[in-house]
């Protein structure tokens, strides 16, 4: 879809923004180097880590915008900015950051693209608004019965836009133009007119908007953008996930995961600092893309401990000694777990006729998705945290032995039921645990050996059915496009066996 | 040809569907010539990602078997009505199979049922009003955008079907449905639905149904409550279907074994975990589907003077 | 819930409405004995055998009505009649019908529970909304806040309606009684008030509506009162059946199904006398319990060929003799397929927390299946025709073998693989076939073979999500209730094999 | 006791989940005596299906352990918000825990953050609020039905949360909700939220968040044109969540053998068809589940005058 210019490779080797993540500070709830930031405009949001030097990029092609991030430093949240052509001399001093390793693409931000953000001096509200809005000068046609589809009716081509933005004309004149020379449009009735003005704003919509990252955000943006990294854990997947799992301050949790470190990163925002959150995983890299982006303080992560499941395998592992060797060891396993996961390579010979769906629906998100690839991999490299080492494993092997946690999550792309059987134990009495997968089939497993077991009682294994709805005047539907499945959840109470 | 009256051998003049995957398949029409853009007739060749072919050769060929292609190969399909709904030229926004199977499901048609429907659209349910009330039955359509019946009509005629189904230029706001027969079905798919009740009534037969489909809950909200005020309408009910199509795939998951040998554990150091690869088949749902097509409404008309 | 004196005996034994089904005859579009009729009082709905001299009941204990039929007899459909207690002479006269093999259950009939049917003179909107609406007297509290549910709200007890109801007193006003003694009605917001009519219309409801039976309608009440007979075949999944499987009048269809025959009846209905449709079934006795319902004509039956399954052994059929020993072998198989479906027993050790919906929602239902069990059972003994024999099939066996046929549809409780390997070869190329059933790994077994043999192509495996919405003013959204699984269904395209 | 700070051991005054089977849990109130329905104290027994018990035998015992009723036994359970919205005494219709966890996500709550609650109800969603916010954040709770704003007063005293929640009677409507902070986040459950938002205005932090809980699309539309027409809420959505709650079973499916072998095919006479039994283990959905409970509305609060 969109390519950025603050890319991953300028990022990864720029060392002093990793140092800013470490010492956020400053303005808590505003807008400054080395904070992670949602950017809005229209149906798009993107998550950087954000440099006042950098650009960000949305569209491409003749409305490419690459716009300049320098105007948004130091504001607070939620206000509105809109993209306007950047002035010569700042075109003419705009150059890389010098932290880029990379050399300057020319043939990726040419001088016309380039765009500087200014604060608009409306409220929010009215500046997202007006552009939605239809001018006045446009009326609504009463129903679309003199429409021709002929290709005639957009005289506005592709060409003719691009030449406008050499022109330094704005969106909202470009759009208006559109609008006045589709010979169709003031005959369309108002459903499809705004249909119309959708899709346009997604090409030619300048008011940008940053937000402070959330989990509900967090969740949102890694579903749409790249369910398999998450592991198809839906946004409402994840809000039950944490009820069942009774997350509270004070609570000393036990989580498996490698979702990201999105489940981490919402345990810990809801123990506030307070508790424990152990987080086991395999080999000495937990995931921490979706944690990173929280802007944690040191305070938040207080309660994060990390447990590499290699120190868990049974055997006397409480009175171990780790020697050298031991050490490649850990790193074999490492280098397999880090592997991709295989989902999109799993699909066989019996891949059935919904892929008309897959293809159709999935052209737009596989675009996104590769997007995304780089934005994590990128993220995965600035580690908020080194590695955990052995120091580190050890307490956490004591302190998982010495602990009745109070919730037990398993989030991983791995088969959960040896993970259970492995960590259930762990649980005081009368606490819950979830399991959750993208699939029944594992969970059902999981299901038959707690049962068999007698150590689990209320199990449930659950899916939802989520949607969104439009509420429009004259206009209320529910969204058009929805995500059937939203992976599955095993939840229990764990008590004394039988 | 007809899409109903089924025929092993493709003849000229069949509408053919090429079929080379679940994404990819086109009607052709076997013509010798076709119109090109500027509206003269060419010869009739058909691109396909595999290269392309003179349509002819589709003749004398057998429904259901293989084609070959420049560089590669594909099926040829007999036209059914769920077929041309996944292919038909959109003239408008259409209305899918789940909607349509449920809508004339709901109307309770069969072989000589009336039926009327406005606007025609892209005829996708028409062409399923016409193969339900076959052979006997007849569907009057409507649509006020002029060259969209013409087309639909033209369209009728190349899948012959013709004989059962009427196609006619009209505002039924305005105009009403001027059909002679009492209909046993009336079917609305327009912006205003509301707007045509007094002519519904009019053209129903007593214990007829009306159906209207609607994308905005609004829409629904006035139309039932023109059939409440109107009271000749009784058992309204308004439903949502939603199909969802699955792909069939294996998944395999890493299984991982915590168990140390007595050798390992005696040796107190620490040693990979070993993996264990679990497959499993199961049901994958699209990354994405079908969120809402609209609200179907069914009523069905008892007039004020009772039969007895 | 209610029992009926209009059962399942009286009719068995009863040769002269048996005879009645036969030669329908006389009013197409009539009410007359030996007809199946829908009777519909407000929510509740029953598919019986219209006798005029016969009672049907609705309510029990003290609201128990046993409401004569005779007045409906001769009248038309759509009309709306009024329970009204029974005259003293017509209690005096009411004697069971002769054919009664059973005697006159005293205990069950009281005389004022007897109501007798009068045409409404109203039109049938006006009959059916005045129930639900509200008398004037009766005005909306603005909210609840001052309702207290101390038990003592509700001042009518169940002794003093079944007093006023021997007083010969309306059902409407009991209604206005209740609620006008009701302290807290008049508190409650027009939502809640409107539950609690529809509640209350369950018990005290007296306007009854008759209507056609039609296929959209027994679909719906066998989905609804007894999934396990259809084998949990939703409606809407049936409609898509229809689609996919190409039906059409002129059509020759091949057809497996032990799912009451609502399958065949839907099938013939949309052939209308046009065409064929082969009912291929295990043991003599196909089910039919629906499809009698139809009151289809001869000419309806027309299509109808009956295959029992037996006689489609591979091996050489074409050119078998059969000899009485056969007869025996046929009545065992018989006897064995008549077994009732396992799957209330299959619950198994492993059964899910999910229980508690399962006996929550239940209930209802639960009672609701017994009740139609007496029915079905009734009906399937009371045969549309006789058991096909010999002769039947092997004008059948020669059918199939001869015809290219233009669809095929298996929905049964067996397992569809193998019926699908010996059916699919009978299509003519380029039709469709379809399969449903209520699990999905029994379906994805199919589709691996088609695939395997390359002789299915736009093979897809659908399931649907289906709900309905209440539509009233200020009070629009979903009903609260929906059925979230309505089956599976696989579907394709025969085409040569590769 | 607590319900957020867990105790390994049952004491007096606890409440107790009494865990019998997935459809039969109560919620005991750990107490020597209790009221009955004359309102005089006697001796607290509890009755089962597996006859009764003196509750005072709970104390000492360890939760999740098993307990011995005369005629079985039960398991005792520590109370968790979820299984007190399964259990508590309806004294309203009540939020479940799939919108009750939607409406605590979507609000993005943490320890700390301010909540406003109206109306109380029964308390099912106030539980999870303050589990949420603890134990540095406050629940401000509003019901305009005194009764039920004493009860659930009582509530939260018992269950150890009075800490972190204020209840009031309070008509918000007319008197608004006079906290003193402004809120991170507004929750309203009430017949019209839409004349409420004047108020909520006043109460919001900037970039603070309300959620309005409706049944019916009309109430929907009006909170959402009363907050579009305020001009200071941005971000507005509107969502709906379904939870099925699915079994675990084995289904047996008989499957038929169509060949003959040699002898019999050779005999020319009809033989039984051969069976098998296909067993598998499958994913059973209820044959009922909520088909809707509410529509849930997020807005974001951004001022007019922005801060900078």
């Amino acid at each position: 879809m969109a390519s950025e210019t603050n890319s991953n490779e300028d990022l990864v080797t720029s060392s002093s923004a990793t140092a800013a993540v470490g010492g956020l500070g400053a303005d808590e709830d505003g807008i400054c180097d080395g904070k992670y930031v949602v950017v809005e405009r229209g149906d798009q949001q993107r998550i950087i880590l954000f440099k006042s030097n950098q650009t960000i990029t949305f569209g491409k092609g003749a409305t490419q915008q690459d716009i300049l991030l320098k105007g948004a430093s130091g504001t607070g949240f939620l206000n509105a900015f809109k993209a306007s052509p950047a002035p010569p001399e700042v075109i003419a001093s705009h150059k890389p950051s010098s932290n880029n390793s990379k050399p300057w693409k020319k043939s990726k931000v040419r001088p016309q693209n380039l765009f500087v953000l200014e604060r608009s001096t409306d409220p929010i509200v009215k500046s997202i608004n007006e552009f939605y809005q239809l001018p006045d000068t446009i009326s609504s046609g009463v129903d679309n019965r003199n429409i021709h589809d002929d290709n005639t009716s957009q005289a506005m081509k592709k060409h003719d836009i691009e030449s406008l933005r050499g022109q330094g004309v704005s969106s909202k004149e470009i759009l208006e133009t559109i609008i006045t020379s589709s010979k169709s449009f003031n005959q369309k009735t108002e459903f499809a007119q705004e249909k119309y003005l959708k899709k346009k704003e997604k090409i030619y919509g300048d008011v940008l908007v940053f937000r402070k990252p959330s989990i509900s955000i967090l969740s949102d943006y890694y579903f749409k953008r790249d369910p398999v990294k998450v592991l198809g854990l839906r946004p409402d997947t994840l809000s039950q996930l944490l009820s069942y799992a009774n997350i509270h301050a004070h609570g000393k949790y036990l989580i498996f995961e490698n979702c990201c470190g999105l489940i981490v990163a919402a345990v810990l925002n809801r123990l506030g600092g307070h508790g424990a959150a152990l987080h086991c995983h395999i080999g000495s890299n937990p995931q921490r893309q979706a944690l990173v982006c929280m802007n944690f303080t040191d305070e938040d992560l207080k309660p994060m401990m990390n447990l590499d499941m290699l120190y868990l395998l049974r055997g006397n592992v409480e009175k171990m000694e780790v020697g050298p060797d031991d050490i490649a060891a850990v790193a074999v396993v490492e280098a397999e777990s880090s592997e991709e996961p295989k989902t999109k390579k799993q699909k066989l010979e019996c891949d059935a006729g919904s892929d008309s769906d897959d293809e159709k629906n999935g052209k737009d998100s596989y675009n996104e998705q590769s997007e995304v690839e780089e934005e994590t991999t990128f993220v995965t490299s600035r580690r908020l945290m080194a590695s955990n080492n052995k120091e580190d494993n050890e307490t956490s092997v004591a302190y998982f032995n010495e602990t009745e946690f109070d919730g037990l999550i398993i989030c991983g792309k791995e088969h959960p039921l040896t993970l259970l059987q492995r960590l259930l134990p762990r649980l005081a009495l009368s606490t819950p645990f979830v399991i959750y997968c993208q699939y029944p089939e594992p969970l059902m497993d999981c299901y038959v050996w707690v049962k068999e077991k007698g150590i689990g009682i209320n199990v449930h294994l659950v899916d939802n059915w989520f949607r969104n709805i439009q509420v429009e005047t004259e206009r209320t539907h529910p969204e058009i496009n929805m995500s059937p499945s939203g992976g599955y959840l095993l939840y229990g109470t764990y008590i004394v066996g039988t | 040809m007809s899409f109903i009256e089924r025929n092993p051998i493709i003849k000229e003049g069949d509408t053919v569907i090429l079929f080379l995957s679940v994404n990819n398949h086109y009607p052709i029409e076997v013509t010798k010539y076709k119109k090109n853009k500027s509206g003269n007739y060419v010869e009739n060749k058909f691109q396909t990602i595999y290269g392309h072919f003179d349509v002819m050769e589709l003749v004398g060929k057998k429904y259901g078997t293989k084609f070959h292609l420049p560089r590669g190969w594909a099926y040829v399909l007999h036209p059914t009505c769920e077929l041309w709904t996944k292919t038909l030229p959109h003239r408008t926004q259409i209305i899918y199979t789940p909607d349509i199977s449920l809508i004339i499901f709901g109307l309770d048609l069969a072989p000589g049922s009336i039926v009327i429907e406005a606007g025609t659209g892209s005829g996708s349910l028409s062409h399923a009003f016409i193969r339900t009330v076959y052979p006997t039955g007849h569907l009057y359509t409507f649509d006020f955008h002029e060259k969209r019946a013409d087309q639909a009509r033209e369209e009728f005629q190349k899948h012959g079907l013709n004989s059962w189904v009427t196609v006619g230029h009209r505002d039924v706001i305005s105009d009403g449905f001027d059909v002679e027969k009492p209909a046993d079905a009336v079917f609305l798919d327009l912006p205003k639905p509301w707007e045509v009740v007094p002519h519904v009534q009019r053209s129903l037969k007593r214990g007829g149904k009306l159906c209207t489909f609607s994308p905005c809950i609004e829409q629904v909200q006035k139309t039932v409550e023109a059939l409440k005020r109107s009271g000749e309408f009784v058992m309204i009910k308004t439903q949502e279907v939603l199909q969802r199509s699955n792909s069939i795939q294996y998944r395999i998951l890493t299984s991982l074994d915590f168990s140390l040998d007595e050798a390992e554990s005696a040796s107190g150091k620490l040693v990979p975990i070993k993996k264990e690869q679990c497959k499993f088949r199961t049901l994958i749902p699209p990354p994405q589907s079908a969120g809402h097509t609209g609200y179907i409404t069914f009523a069905t008309f008892v007039p004020g003077v009772s039969s007895s």
